[in-house]
């Protein structure tokens, strides 16, 4: 069941320009702020999701609000 | 229609038009061009690819010339002078994004609403370029039902070659007036040059994009430079104007449209009474023919500029002649047209004895 | 040699269609020829005019600020041609709707009771043609045959019958001018 | 096996947008990106974009673009459209250029019921000159020229351009969406394609008009102005769908 809905976004983090919409829509809240800035002068927002229990299910929510298009979304 | 037919300037505008491929027409009504958009309506009706739209606006009526023109279609609106002031927003965007198209303004007396009689008030507007930036539009001003039906014809021949509007200079009196004319064959559209530059759909190419919105100043300063030598080269290539009586005359008239063929009348009159005059009728405004006024200034004669305005063709008399001759001037504005009569007192007046 | 004629009336007479008919025959002449109508709110407002150039040389101004000819088919257009016409013109008057008679002495008037004769041929619309041939025939502008070539060459393919009445009323109209008055 | 659920559309080409944080232009333009390249109408579509903050939509559309003067749009796309009837062509607009300078534009080519769509963004404010008033500003909202609020007295009232043109014939579609939530945003993107169906069917005119945040000009956060569209924004442009003709024709 796990396996089924593993779940993985990619966030391209100089296309971010930390609204942070994507933060606001996840489900799972396995978004956060960077601490790094962008070539932009943004703090970009980030995966947290951890590699042993991972909880992203893929559902696209942060790509779909997001207006930069910074957000790639796969499932393994 | 090889044999002659006696039609209104407006119609004659709307048939060459047709004859030379336009396919699309926007406009709105006012007087005294109306029946120029009603032979549209009837002649864009009949062509399978034609299109004809009462627009809300003359504003609407330009900008809907734009996107046709983009298409790639001929392309042709008309109007009267405060109909024309609206469209000067859509003539600067036509001028800035290398459009082709044909303006018709058939001009009545101003400023404000005026009045719907002749004039020829609308001369600075038409050739300075009239709306924003820095541009000029070909300016060609007929005087005879042939001529409209001849410049017509050129005018979107130009409008294509030289990528900008082309606008047609008329007054009222050279819009209701009736001549014989001769019309051309049609033109098939499909033998003309292939416009590259047009959006159609990026089927099989890169996309193209039309846009005049350049917010580096040096790409914006280079589009202004570019366009300065595209004018330069229709300078070089395309005045016209013509000469009547010229070699010998002590006073040369410069009229164009109707007033120029009251003058001539007048110059007939003089000479009848042993008085060299001549007369020299710019049929291109934008670019003025500065080498024909060059040329007759060399004959020595002194000039009468005459228009139906207060004064604005003579400033380009005055920069073509750059004070090498006597310039004098008569101005009919608002309406009234001088008769042959009167400009024959002006001859006298001014001829130098 | 350049004529220039005028033709007013009020709005419905046919005063346009006159002074379209006549260059259309000028053009069967092959003359050189203008048509300079009124327009606009002017038209609206109920009288019309237009001004006919015909020459052999090309027409410089089409505008007649003394006509050589008038054609007037009511009260205030005689009173405002009768002013502007050249000494030694000629001005035709529908003597059935002007009671008055012109005041010039220097011009030629000819007053032609079009609507009498063009009833008498069976239909008030000849009345314009009544003029046409009464004036044709007395200043030689064009001839009869042009006048009826022109008017069919306008009138194309509209009906037969109507052609025919305006042939008679050209005809009539000559007559009159001609031998009648 | 990596399945993707989620990449930037074909035609949107690979530029970072200007926009500012949280505008919701970047996700419109996603939108229509994806639809078109759903549709398969890349190669005969045809954007006319606005005066205004989208006036660079050409640098983010991989596809012919006419750019027309601030709200003549319409005017525009109705020459194109004419002229080469099988190709798609659609204006993207501000409330400033629809419902302001170009309503004459808009309204009459509506009525004559062009072939065409309008994706029509309402932001309530002039963002590109610096938040102006538009004709779309709330009663009471702050702009730069209703520095104390939109008063209906000085400032007449918001107009709701969507539900005038549903009034006339010539309107096939005409719906309201916002882009303030994932749900929000399918459904806007359900309408956005809907609305190039009904011009790919040939049916006449459709719209879809978007309630899109504007954090710089509200001075509020990305989040907080989606709210504020939800909460208040809302109560004055409903959204929904405002006119649906598209099943009689």
């Amino acid at each position: 069941m796990a396996d089924k809905n593993k779940g993985r976004i990619k966030i391209n983090s100089e296309l971010c320009k930390g609204c942070y919409l994507c933060i606001s829509v996840c489900p799972k809240h396995i978004i956060a702020v960077s601490e790094t800035l962008n070539h932009q002068g943004y703090y970009p927002s980030k995966s947290t999701d951890s590699s042993d229990d991972p909880k992203c299910t893929g559902c696209a929510m942060c790509a779909t609000i997001c207006p930069d298009v910074a957000i790639e979304v796969y499932r393994d | 229609m090889t044999e002659k037919v006696l039609m209104s300037g407006n119609h004659v505008i709307g048939e060459a038009a047709v004859r030379a491929g336009c396919s699309f027409y926007a406009g709105y009504p006012i007087t005294p061009q109306n029946e120029l958009t009603e032979y549209m309506a009837g002649a864009m009706a009949k062509l399978d690819d034609g299109t004809f739209i009462q627009a809300e606006s003359e504003i609407a009526a330009i900008n809907m010339l734009i996107g046709a023109s983009m298409a790639g279609a001929r392309v042709m609106t008309s109007s009267s002078s405060p109909g024309i002031s609206l469209k000067q927003e859509g003539i600067s965007f036509l001028s800035a994004l290398e459009l082709p198209a044909v303006i018709v303004n058939c001009m009545r007396g101003g400023p404000g609403l005026g009045n719907i009689a002749p004039s020829q008030g609308d001369y600075f507007q038409a050739t300075r370029g009239g709306g924003h930036g820095d541009y000029r539009n070909i300016v060609l001003g007929p005087a005879s039902g042939q001529e409209i039906c001849d410049l017509v014809t050129k005018a979107f021949d130009y409008a294509d070659e030289y990528l900008t509007p082309v606008m047609i200079l008329l007054d009222g009196m050279m819009g209701q007036m009736m001549e014989p004319v001769v019309f051309p064959e049609y033109r098939d559209i499909s033998t003309l040059p292939e416009k590259t530059w047009k959006i159609d759909g990026a089927k099989g190419r890169p996309r193209r994009v039309i846009k005049s919105l350049l917010l580096d100043v040096n790409v914006e300063e280079a589009h202004n430079w570019k366009l300065v030598r595209r004018y330069e080269q229709i300078k070089d290539k395309i005045q016209m104007a013509e000469s009547y009586k010229t070699s010998d005359a002590k006073l040369t008239v410069i009229a164009y449209g109707i007033a120029a063929r009251i003058a001539k009348s007048a110059v007939d009159r003089a000479r009848e009474e042993g008085i060299k005059a001549g007369l020299l009728r710019p049929v291109t405004l934008w670019p003025f023919p500065e080498r024909s006024l060059r040329e007759a200034a060399s004959n020595n004669t002194e000039f009468l500029v005459y228009e139906m305005s207060t004064g604005q063709m003579i400033e380009d008399v005055r920069l073509s002649l750059n004070g090498s001759s006597r310039i004098h001037f008569h101005g009919r504005p608002g309406g009234p047209v001088s008769t042959p009569a009167d400009i024959y007192e002006q001859i006298k007046k001014y001829y130098p004895r | 040699m350049i004529t220039k004629t005028a033709f007013a009336g009020s709005g419905g007479q046919g005063v346009l269609s006159m002074g379209y008919i006549l260059a259309y025959a000028a053009m069967r002449d092959k003359k050189n020829v203008t048509y300079l109508p009124s327009y606009g709110a002017e038209v609206r407002g109920g009288t019309a005019n237009c001004t006919v150039c015909i020459s052999d040389e090309e027409i410089a101004s089409p505008v007649a600020s003394a006509p050589d000819y008038a054609i007037v088919l009511n009260k205030p257009s005689m009173l405002k041609y009768q002013g502007i016409i050249r000494k030694g013109g000629i001005m035709l008057v529908n003597s059935s709707l002007v009671d008055a008679k012109a005041e010039r002495e220097d011009i030629e008037v000819i007053y032609i009771p079009a609507n009498k004769l063009a009833l008498e041929l069976g239909s008030e619309r000849a009345v314009n043609m009544i003029m046409l041939g009464a004036f044709a025939a007395k200043t030689g502008v064009t001839s009869l045959e042009s006048l009826a070539g022109g008017m069919s060459d306008v009138l194309k393919s509209k009906s037969a019958g109507l052609v025919d009445l305006n042939k008679k009323g050209i005809e009539r109209g000559a007559e009159y001018a001609l031998h009648e008055r | 096996m990596t399945e993707t659920i989620f990449k930037r559309p074909k035609y949107l080409k690979d530029a970072v947008f200007h926009y500012c944080p949280g505008c919701g232009h970047g996700i419109t333009h996603r939108l229509v990106a994806e639809v078109i390249e759903e549709l398969d109408i890349a190669d005969r579509s045809i954007c006319v974009p606005p005066a205004g903050c989208a006036v660079l939509a050409y640098d983010y559309f991989d596809i012919d673009v006419g750019e027309a003067a601030h709200g003549r749009g319409a005017a525009v796309a109705t020459g194109l459209k004419r002229v080469l009837p099988d190709r798609i062509v659609f204006t993207y607009q501000g409330d400033g250029d629809m419902a302001a300078i170009g309503t004459a534009e808009t309204i009459h080519a509506a009525n004559r019921g062009e072939n065409i769509t309008t994706i029509f963004i309402n932001n309530g404010t002039y963002g590109m000159t610096g938040g102006q008033m538009a004709p779309t500003t709330l009663v009471g909202q702050k702009s730069t020229t209703t520095p104390g609020g939109r008063d209906t007295k000085r400032d007449g009232n918001p107009l709701r351009l969507s539900e005038m043109l549903a009034l006339l014939d010539g309107t096939i579609y005409i719906e309201r969406v916002s882009v303030t939530s994932p749900k929000n945003i399918r459904a806007a993107k359900k309408a956005i394609k809907k609305a190039f169906q009904i011009q790919m069917d040939r049916l006449g005119y459709s719209l879809v008009e978007v309630l899109s945040p504007c954090p710089t000009n509200w001075k509020m956060s990305p989040v907080d102005s989606c709210k504020w569209i939800d909460e208040y924004m809302t109560k004055t442009f409903p959204i929904g769908v405002i006119k649906d003709n598209s099943e009689n024709k």
